[in-house]
């Protein structure tokens, strides 16, 4: 049995704590270079760090490839990851769920907000053709769903909102860059609530860089990542409707 | 020279005839207009810098000065030659005393028609010979420093501060690059003036500013130097300042400009009117300051899928090209983007690229085309990517690209490191050396996978430029065939800055580049579709 | 199918023809010796197995209770078989008694020859039994399961402790592998026993136990069960223990052993008669077992230069295929070594190494060629290193290679981590399938830098076997030849393991697998010069 | 002017810590893992701490790419790294050297010793062909060198250097994995101490994983790592001769 309240790196020994490191120091390249490597990753508490290559980039600055021993612990058994609970249904059971349980078409707007243009994430999600294979909420005969497109302004979003009665706001974020998403995302937060709408729809956010988490964390109700399909989306904004009472 | 593709020559002429009638329609469509931006472009040239109390460009406060009375459509020109023949003022005293409110230009008595003509005349000659100046200056350097073998490496900067770039760009000269592009934050193709001065906030990119190109271009001359390699300097003449940019480029000697006369439309949501008429003049101004254009087919596949869009690539080349002749640009000027960006996991995935990779060779022999890396289908395993660009790179060789764009390993975390980019050159460097003459040793079966692919993407692109030919330009895009992007014709951003040109239009600039370009004069477009080509094509 | 390179059949023809002068001249001078280890292998075939209270294995003290006292040229066979007679033991229970001293071989009475060779001709047929067994599950696994395509994904396991060789073996299996080697501890190629049991401790490498084979075959077993793919098992056949390890691996059904006729002399300074003698009773028992052979080729150029002693390599291969056909190993079992080691800072070195990759495949078109990837060239730059794995895995798929041996980033570094393999598999997997039929596609230029490049390889190796023809084997890797390492006759380790056979020898085994093999016994070998040939070559 | 008290690793904006880690942990693949990898991270003190590739390596082994911000420094100008100090000579300047200033021949003895059959880096240093375009000692007129091979047993060193009158020892190690080198280097040690000869001559090892440092702490002269020339240890022999008085 594998104890899984002592984790640590393995390389090809259990335990052996192995971690790959690469990073630049702006210093000359030498051997200088490569000590000030070794004592840098020995600060992460790393043991027998070995510099195993360093190139010269030019400008005073050195690249450094280095391996080395992390003899820390994770106790996985305590890992608690907020997740997207709600169950995903299927294309099918989704719309007879909207027909049956909320009994009329529910409205979603979507946008790639801020000075973000990246589409390709939200028309995954929202766009007829859909994405892997799986069509987007504008095919779901139960669902209104507005794409707005790329780089609109939160006023915009929330004008839209009110006008499209949404039930439900997607937001999309791409561009990360010394987190300018973060700001940008929670101003919408603050709009909605300044609007006393907040309350009264699905609030979600999503792209690369995007976890559950942070999306909890901002104020959003839910976060997707990477690879996320329209179902999963979906199947979240009409079971939150539901437990909710937004119907 | 025979093509290892076996492309049917008739068929690529075929093409070239429908991009052609294409263009034709666009510049008739144009040569009666103008826009704010090219008015702007023209004041920069006549020499006017510098912003107001309020940060605001002087060629914006003296353009809009006019413009929101409605006397544009007469050419900035005009208003601005009047006034300095008036107030005997510099262009520059003139554009402080208009944002101080000490000037109106509307309220001055007219000077003489061919007064105004010899002095606009005289003053867009020497806003020319600063061109050639630079241009004078780069064959100089390229002559006596020499640039490396093709494909050029080119490699992107984009910290957002103009002070860490200049770091990471000149250590990447260091490290093999032969091109440096200053990546543009987020955003500023959709403003609606150049911002001014040395600039240290952007995402994901640095402001392009006059200031900015000139710290740039002067790190890399001095890089270049050391190193013995002209290290080419490239920045983005796109968005709603586009001519304004060129301009800003001529002067400050930038090399390369990204500058396609539909990306702004498709993936900016501009204006298509705006775009098409603002990349027309940039263009001649990339003409004659010798720049390499670079256009942007490669981010149709970051939308469309890259299998089934191929065409849409090859046709857009088609009638970039026939646009660039027709402001005055050369085949050897025309970076044509081509991008290696399908599914990596697709059975022969890599043969349909580098058919599709030679097909873009040998159907413009002349042209420095630019290859743009796997972007789409990176993901964060950075070991997977390096791999992806390795083979990206190895096409790259094998079929003698005039631009490599380097692909980074990290493309889809951030934009690039320090050692990302070192990375990336020492493999491009690797491989193009490892494999320096393979194009010269193969031969491809006749009735392959890639021949075959070939010939069928470009038989899809005569289909498409035949249907565009017909229905023309506007309702093309309108309809979204290419990148899946539907742009109205009215819709879009910028539209507002458009104008019909009134009899009295006035713009010295346009007719000295046109003169010097050799291009046919605005009013023979207006009355005829001239037929026009660049001959050796 | 003709030749893509252009190759002159008449020069391979000669070239094997030179290398089956040389197989025979040295079938010749084995064939009335033989060697500690050999007889070792007998009696583990015979079913000894097991280790003394010092831990010495029983084959060894059973083997050594005769050689010290002089008789063991007439082969362990005879006194065992002898043994098993008189005292009604097992061969087994035998082994122990003499290991405790309460049995002398030597002092028992001899029974009637043909009551020994009835014996020894049930026991032989025994072990062959067991090795035919072995072949037919695999057989069954492979019809059922089946293998993935080819080039097959070849890792190497080597922590040392066989315990995480399965974790690391298993997880390999499940990321894509299709062959699993476990790398043996530094320095058991050189003692002259095989150790028992499970072990835990080995230097860059795990011992080769039969317990050890036991469990990962099982491992592998299962897990190549749930994925749905035969997991092939690959040892190493080499040393002074050769002959006992390819026991040991039919015995346990391993499917791919490293087993090179001069790997030994050359790199272990193994002595060359001992090798030479172990290797062909070791092939004839692979030959038997189904085994595929790995030849070690590619280890001259971690010696010599890649591109200097191409030649040796391809002289080397032809050799080793004949001495192979003369143990009755098959085309379909060679898996001949060469490897992709050239500098990589070469220019068109890319070129030259697809050239060689080729020639290879064509010159042994039935062969399952093992392609070594860039070791010597490897330095801790993991991303470099990445990318010339990368080279190497397109020439593997873009030349039909059989066996494609994984290069890890971290060649240079240390054995392979757990996801050192997940990284080279996935690129692998990335490569072959994106360039799967990259082979059909191409053609190479008449004259070009590959075809000349083939060419001359060729020629080489055809002066170098007609050389050695001329002086012998034996002669030739003492002056150098190979590797760049010279040895002498009668240098090297485990010599004195060697004996020259008396008339009386006796060894049931080599009987009963010659005959089953269709090899010419030893007797007429003995006499004639026999020219061998595998017919279809 | 750059602040080398305060080094810090560079990405693309100073002191922005940028570090890039690779390593796997024997937890299944999943959620769980992710912020596993993340707070193994984080124990490391890295600050924002992102998982850019996880992959299921199967047998409930994950492997992470993560990138993350590490918040140390370094003092670049307090950084001291003991170096093989002698000027380097070229071949014809040692040959000058030793017939001017020893005024005999030296007599060097090399090997790759212990279980290692690595030659190729002794072969660079002493064989006649030399390496890079440098020749081995085995050229030089005024050396008399012997290179014993590989797998060459201590005792067998220590008998060859008295019965060969040896000035130098080269030793080479290219295996290191579980540290197997260290034993075996100092072994030599004990037994030439042992034989009264330590003090006589000049000991040095060298191999990949082999640097200047380590060989002073296992008691040599010196050590020599990838990429060394015969020409740098041929002059760090005779000017230890020299300093030493072995003349
Ligand atoms: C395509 C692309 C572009 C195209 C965009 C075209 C378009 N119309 O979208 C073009 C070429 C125009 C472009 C431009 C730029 N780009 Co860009 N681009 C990319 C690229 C290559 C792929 C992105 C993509 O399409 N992925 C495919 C989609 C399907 O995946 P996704 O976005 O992750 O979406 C999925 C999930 O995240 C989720 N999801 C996403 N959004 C949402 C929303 C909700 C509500 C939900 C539930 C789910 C969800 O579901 C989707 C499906 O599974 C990435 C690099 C990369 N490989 O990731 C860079 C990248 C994103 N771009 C980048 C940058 C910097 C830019 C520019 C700013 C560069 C510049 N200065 O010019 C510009 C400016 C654009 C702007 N103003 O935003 C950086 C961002 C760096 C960072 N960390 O901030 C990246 C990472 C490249 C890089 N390394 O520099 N880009
Ligand atoms: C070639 C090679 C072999 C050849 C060796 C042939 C030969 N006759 O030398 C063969 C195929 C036989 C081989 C076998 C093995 N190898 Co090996 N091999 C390599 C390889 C690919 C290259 C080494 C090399 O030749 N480098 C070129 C020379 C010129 O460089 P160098 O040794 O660093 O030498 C320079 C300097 O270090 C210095 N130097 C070296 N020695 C000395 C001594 C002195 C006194 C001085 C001053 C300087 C000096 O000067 C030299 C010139 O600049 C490396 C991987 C790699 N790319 O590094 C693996 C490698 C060294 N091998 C390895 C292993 C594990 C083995 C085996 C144990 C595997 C096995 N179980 O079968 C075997 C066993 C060998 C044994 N008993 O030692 C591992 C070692 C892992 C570790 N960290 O311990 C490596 C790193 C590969 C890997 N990733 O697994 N190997
Ligand atoms: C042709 C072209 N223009 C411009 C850009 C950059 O966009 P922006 O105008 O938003 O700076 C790109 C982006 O890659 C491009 O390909
Ligand atoms: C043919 C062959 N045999 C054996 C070995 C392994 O060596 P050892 O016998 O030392 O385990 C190799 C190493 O790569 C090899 O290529």
């Amino acid at each position: 049995m594998r104890d899984l309240q002592h984790v640590r790196p393995y390389g090809d020994t259990f335990d052996d704590g192995m971690v790959q490191f690469s990073f630049s120091l702006p210093i000359p390249f030498g051997e200088e270079a490569k000590e000030a490597a070794r004592q840098f990753v020995a600060k992460m508490g790393v043991l027998e760090a070995q510099v195993v290559h360093s190139e010269n980039l030019g400008e005073e600055m050195t690249f450094f490839i280095m391996y080395g021993k992390a003899p820390y612990e994770i106790d996985y058994t305590k890992i608690k990851v907020p997740k997207v609970e709600s169950p995903v249904m299927d294309f099918y059971e989704i719309n007879e769920f909207i027909r049956e349980r909320i009994g009329r078409k529910i409205v979603v707007i979507g946008a790639c907000t801020g000075t973000d243009a990246h589409t390709v994430g939200i028309d995954a999600i929202m766009n007829m053709k859909g994405y892997a294979g799986e069509y987007g909420l504008e095919r779901y005969p139960e669902i209104d769903a507005h794409n707005l497109g790329s780089q609109v302004q939160n006023e915009e979003m929330v004008k839209k909102a009110i006008e499209l009665h949404a039930d439900a706001i997607l937001v999309s974020q791409v561009v990360t860059q010394k987190d300018v998403h973060i700001p940008n995302l929670g101003e919408l937060v603050d709009l909605l609530e300044a609007e006393g709408l907040r309350k009264r729809m699905v609030l979600i956010c999503g792209g690369p860089r995007i976890g559950h988490e942070l999306a909890l964390e901002l104020g959003y109700d839910a976060g997707f990542g990477s690879g996320t399909l329209a179902p999963e989306v979906a199947s979240f904004i009409v079971h939150q409707i539901m437990k909710r009472d937004l119907v | 020279m025979a093509s290892k593709l076996y492309l049917d020559p008739e068929l690529i002429a075929k093409a070239r005839s429908a991009a052609s009638i294409i263009a034709d329609d666009v510049a008739q469509f144009i040569a009666d207009k103008t826009t704010v931006a090219l008015e702007r472009t023209v004041l920069r040239l006549l020499g006017l810098d510098g912003v107001d109390a309020e940060y605001v460009p002087l060629p914006n406060v003296v353009v809009d000065h006019i413009h929101e009375r409605g006397q544009l459509q007469d050419g900035i020109a005009r208003f601005v030659l009047n006034g300095m023949i008036h107030t005997g003022q510099s262009i520059q005293e003139l554009g402080e005393a208009i944002a101080d409110g000490s000037v109106d230009l509307l309220t001055l008595p007219i000077a003489k028609e061919d007064e105004i003509a010899a002095l606009g005349r005289q003053m867009a000659n020497l806003a020319l010979e600063t061109m050639r100046a630079n241009r004078e200056k780069r064959t100089h350097y390229l002559q006596t420093l020499g640039a490396g073998p093709q494909p050029y490496l080119y490699v992107i900067v984009a910290t957002g501060n103009i002070y860490e770039d200049v770091i990471q760009a000149r250590a990447a000269a260091r490290q093999g690059a032969d091109i440096i592009a200053v990546i543009r934050s987020t955003g500023q193709s959709l403003i609606d003036y150049v911002p001014y001065g040395a600039t240290t906030e952007g995402f994901g990119g640095t402001y392009a500013t006059q200031e900015n190109f000139k710290i740039m271009r002067s790190a890399l001359d001095e890089v270049g130097e050391e190193i013995g390699r002209y290290i080419r300097l490239c920045n983005y003449c796109s968005g709603l300042c586009m001519p304004e940019i060129a301009a800003m480029g001529a002067l400050e000697r930038l090399d390369v400009m990204l500058n396609d006369a539909l990306y702004g439309i498709l993936f900016r949501d501009i204006n298509m009117q705006r775009t098409l008429i603002d990349q027309n003049f940039s263009r001649m101004i990339n003409a004659y300051a010798g720049v390499i254009i670079n256009t942007g087919e490669d981010n149709y596949l970051t939308t469309a899928d890259a299998v089934e869009a191929a065409h849409t690539v090859l046709a857009s080349q088609l009638i970039n090209e026939q646009l660039a002749f027709r402001s005055g640009l050369r085949s050897d000027q025309l970076g044509l983007g081509h991008a290696f960006e399908m599914n990596p996991m697709i059975e022969d995935g890599f043969l349909l690229e580098w058919a599709q990779a030679l097909m873009a060779r040998e159907i413009f022999p002349d042209a420095p085309l630019k290859y743009m890396p796997p972007t789409k289908h990176m993901t964060g395993n950075i070991f997977r990517g390096h791999v992806q660009d390795a083979l990206f790179n190895l096409i790259g060789v094998a079929t003698g690209q005039g631009i490599q764009l380097l692909g980074m390993m990290t493309e889809a975390i951030h934009t690039p490191l320090i050692h990302d980019r070192q990375v990336a050159i020492e493999s491009a460097n690797y491989i193009f050396n490892n494999a320096r003459h393979l194009q010269d040793e193969l031969e491809f079966k006749r009735d392959g996978i890639m021949v075959n692919r070939a010939t069928k993407v470009l038989q899809e692109a005569v289909s498409l430029l035949e249907e565009i030919r017909v229905k023309g330009l506007f309702s093309a895009i309108s309809e979204g065939l290419f990148a899946d992007v539907k742009r109205a014709v009215t819709g879009g951003k910028g539209l507002r800055g458009v104008l019909i040109r009134s009899s009295r239009y006035y713009n010295p600039l346009e007719t000295e580049l046109r003169a010097e370009l050799g291009l046919p004069s605005i009013e023979s477009l207006l009355h005829t579709s001239t037929a026009f080509d660049e001959g050796s094509q």
